[in-house]
């Protein structure tokens, strides 16, 4: 076991598939995404119902054990969620090695 | 108006209603999302796939190409008066994601269209169904270049976004390449491919068309119910009421300019309805999604509500048997 | 007897033992979810629009509204005695679900039952589909009223629970909303309406019933094995049999009840045959999901395994022909 | 960065829709909701396959900062788990800021 | 070769053509997951239940067995010789499961050669649908018994890993079960079952087959630009050669052997031309999924892309006619 | 409230299935699964789109207050973990009594 950060970000989907494809550049270890989430916040309900998508959510859980890949990627989702909304919550996890 | 009571009478429109009631109501009848999007890939290829084989049935001539290049000249013009006539009530971002919806088109008021010349024992030609696929990209560029020039430069999701990107996404839009391909196949095939599949593209086409668009009147009745409440709660009331007007004079304007276009070209009944309602109609699924990307500080709030939820019923409902009405008179 | 074979030899009866068949040799088919929720969606859709065109072209008179109103009476009445008699065994939450449950109908018996009348070329009426949407609802709300009296006020999630909402959801919940819906525009569009969607509303209806049937099997024999499981790790064994003595003289009891209605009724065939059905057919859709909100400690591994896993292949298999022939003899 | 409770509650979807709608009134500053999720506990398993969608669950993720709504949506919580079952698990998080 | 162009030219081929280019253009076209997995199990319903009602028409006699025992008896070959073949050139677990894939059939590929033979009104018997069924289970048996026996044993995943599930998965597998289910229920019921579901079975059949082919493109495509990219950076580039080399040669021999086997059967052209696409194509669902589980060290960028993104497409566009004129030419 | 560990994973899907039946007789006290799960790993994308089902993820949700029963259910997905990928994660929660 190893520790590492948990990222979680919560964002729309169009800009979670970007976020995803920017996730390897940033030297992200891997991550794994949950489509189709709705939610509510600061800006009214995604209900998950549009046709085209754009008023989905998208979960990505991120492990990383790197803390300057930490700082990268957060840096990467700060501007993101500023100029679109979501939520970025990191937190401490245990790595299970094998 | 008999033909405005034959539209509103028809299956397609009274789902659409239903679905409208259901949310007033506040049933919890819902089309699964998948499914959602299922209907609307499935209407996109049998219009294409139709359009195909009729235009394979065609000599295409030089009044086709003037159509087509007409249609993506407006596509391209309208975004422009849009853009300033907006700005002077709007932030630049939400003029000019506005400006790119209307210039773009709406598929399912096409789609609606068409079905509403069939019922009606009407031709309208295949070549339109290209119009269609070719005004999606115009108004998208448009869009962003009036932005760019006009608006504070260095928006904050442009880490994620790159003119190339966005150029191909616009071109190759999911929507756009399933039509286009489509109309490609059913051009190719001709009606030999068409005995082959004309049980799913002819025989299902209205029924289905009642199943999407009773989907469509629930996402537009709850968006509208969103932007209703979002209006009471900011107690201002004055967005809502812009939003009404614009989304309301924009179709009937657009339409003139479709209409005096369709009257220069020459086009029958059925394609000069056609022509006018891509012309009136404003996009709601491929401009949205690509604002996002593009202009993420517009507010879909604005943009995709007035699309959606006031400018599609209101071309379904209103537009199309008032737009018939005046074509058979100036005709 | 003939009748018997016929029915349990039709394409969408043998698709649900399939469907059984694949839970007991464990294989891994199944259908997706969303689509099994769409067929579930066409289905009231088509048997709607079906029953509204038919209508139009019948008229309504006293002895139609006899029917429905008896029809409401007895989803109103039949919970009070299943009730009384549960409660003897059961808490009174399982016993109040349980009396919703079996007050209320199971919309795709009705449908299988109307594809079996179909098959066998027997003329059924269509207001029953409107009988059919109006036995939903007073089931659920007598079946709360009967809770409220005679169990221990106060259930936790009263919080989230308002009698408000209740009423308004089993009136407007999806189903039945679908269903009065696409009725109402079949009889608004009657025969032209129908020519527009037949394809999709009569052409694909048996087709499309046996992939949901294949559905509906593996979902009830899942159900069973899990009620199964529960019953031998509580090594009692007792609650499991109790449910299938109930869940098998239910339907039996009641389809008595529905014949002496129709017959008093002075039903035909086909229609005696639908209000039967609907009688002795239990919910498992709307009602358990009213009752997870209103009655939370009721067990659903009670009152949804009895009507889903046990009463409703009873009479999809046997009821139908056996109703079907008692009808046939009583007439 | 800021600390925040980050509230994970997984619970039937009918009762999950009626939590959320009410979620806003207790004050939580937003929420996500992950549908159709599966699970089996002390109740049996939860298939997601039924037609009610009644026998599925949801995932519900709030991230709270203010102590007394975390109080005050755990208060709500817990009487919807007695009677009808379910999990809720609370943990620490930080929140990127915007 | 008019044969050839009238294959490549109809329908569900170009739109399989239509998906790989949406790959290519990097459009987002996308079929939702579920709808997907909803048209390959209709594919399976609807030529399950034609064969069967094909079947109940016809007389099984000794021929018939023979075929079915020869189809068998080919998939537990072909992956002993595959094997030994490919262990010269990669680790033990990827020979087996490539062995396993090729032994295996791909029901699309089967179901797109049965409309090639309906477009071109050549009959075909419908107890080849069976010999389709009967063709998955012993090539994956077969595979697992050639892995345990040459390669190390005490795999990782073997925790969670019985043969006795193995056998039962691979046996009652979701798509042998629906296929033989549905063959054997259009056995029972005959022309009479075929007649009331025969809009959806026979009407739609052609058109589904296209959006799921184009659903394919898409998918086969994507797998072939991911392996090519970890060719690329893995800056060998030679596994892929060797992938390509051997995923178009397996198909070409084995349609030899199945050409030579259907010819001492006596098959007549529709019949040799399936059995002899069966025995050419692998499998990209049941086989890899019992992999996945059985030889998780076996990596299914290899069989998976061998099998999906380059057999299956080699036998849909050049394949089906090769073998065809083959057959014309031979008989 | 009480402690306890939040154990988390993803991994295929046809392997989840046969973790999800397995974490019963380990002794886990449920189990929540969200299925349908996309990412990117060590062993490339998964993108949820295939037939078979077999290249796309799920995510499995574990409340574990028992450090044996916790030990026990590493124990078993670290050989999975090493034979076909994915990631496991372990932190601390608080467990909502009810
Ligand atoms: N406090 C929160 N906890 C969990 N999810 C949230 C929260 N706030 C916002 N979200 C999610 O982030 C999306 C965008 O939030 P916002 O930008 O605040 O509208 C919402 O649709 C939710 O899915
Ligand atoms: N220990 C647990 N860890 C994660 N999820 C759980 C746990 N126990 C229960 N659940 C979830 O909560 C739902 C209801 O649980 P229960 O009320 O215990 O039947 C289950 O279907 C699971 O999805
Ligand atoms: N660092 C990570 N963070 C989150 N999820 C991951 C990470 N690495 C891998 N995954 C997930 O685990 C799956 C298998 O990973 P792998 O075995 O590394 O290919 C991926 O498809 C992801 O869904
Ligand atoms: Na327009
Ligand atoms: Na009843
Ligand atoms: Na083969």
């Amino acid at each position: 076991m190893k520790t590492c950060k948990r990222i979680e970000i919560v964002i729309e989907t169009p800009l979670a598939r970007r976020l995803a494809t920017r996730l390897r550049e940033l030297g992200a270890p891997g991550f794994t995404l949950i489509p189709e989430v709705r939610g509510a916040g600061d800006r009214g309900e995604r209900r998950a119902d549009e046709l085209s998508g754009d008023s989905s959510n998208c979960l990505i859980l991120i492990a990383c054990d790197d803390q300057a890949t930490v700082d990268r990627i957060l840096d990467a989702v700060r501007p993101l969620l500023s100029s679109s909304g979501g939520v970025c919550l990191v937190s401490d996890a245990l790595w299970l090695r094998h | 108006m008999s033909a405005f009571l034959g539209n509103l009478g028809s299956p397609p429109l009274l789902f659409f209603f239903l679905g409208v009631m259901a949310v007033v109501v506040r049933s919890d009848l819902e089309i699964p999302a998948q499914v959602a999007k299922a209907l609307s890939l499935y209407l996109l290829f049998a219009i294409g796939f139709k359009g195909g084989v009729a235009l394979s049935e065609s000599t295409i001539d030089g009044s086709v190409l003037m159509t087509l290049l007409a249609a993506m000249a407006l596509s391209a013009a309208i975004p422009v008066y849009t853009f300033f006539v907006m700005r002077k009530k709007l932030p630049t971002a939400d003029a000019a994601a506005i400006a790119a919806t209307y210039g773009s088109v709406s598929a399912v008021t096409f789609v609606t269209a068409a079905g509403y010349l069939d019922i009606q024992d009407i031709a309208w030609s295949g070549y339109l169904v290209a119009a269609m696929a070719l005004m999606e990209s115009p108004a998208i560029i448009v869009g962003i270049l009036l932005y760019n020039h006009f608006g504070k430069q260095g928006n904050a999701a442009s880490s994620l976004f790159s003119w190339k990107q966005l150029i191909n996404e616009s071109l190759f839009n999911g929507s756009v390449f399933l039509i286009l391909g489509s109309m490609l196949i059913g051009w190719i095939t001709g009606s030999d491919g068409m005995s082959q599949v004309e049980p799913l593209v002819k025989g299902l086409f209205l029924g289905l068309l009642c199943l999407f668009l009773l989907d469509m009147g629930i996402v537009a009745a709850r968006r509208f119910r969103d932007s209703r409440h979002a209006a009471t709660e900011s107690a201002a009331g004055q967005p809502l009421k812009l939003m009404l007007v614009a989304a309301l004079s924009m179709p009937l304007i657009n339409a003139m300019i479709g209409l005096s276009v369709a009257w220069l070209l020459g086009l029958s009944e059925g394609d000069a309805l056609l022509f006018v309602v891509l012309v009136a109609s404003g996009s709601y699924i491929a401009v949205p999604a690509a604002m996002r990307l593009a202009l993420p500080e517009a507010n879909p709030g604005n943009y995709l509500t007035m699309s959606l939820a006031i400018t599609f019923p209101f071309n379904l409902l209103i537009g199309i048997p008032v737009y018939h009405a005046m074509i058979r008179w100036l005709l």
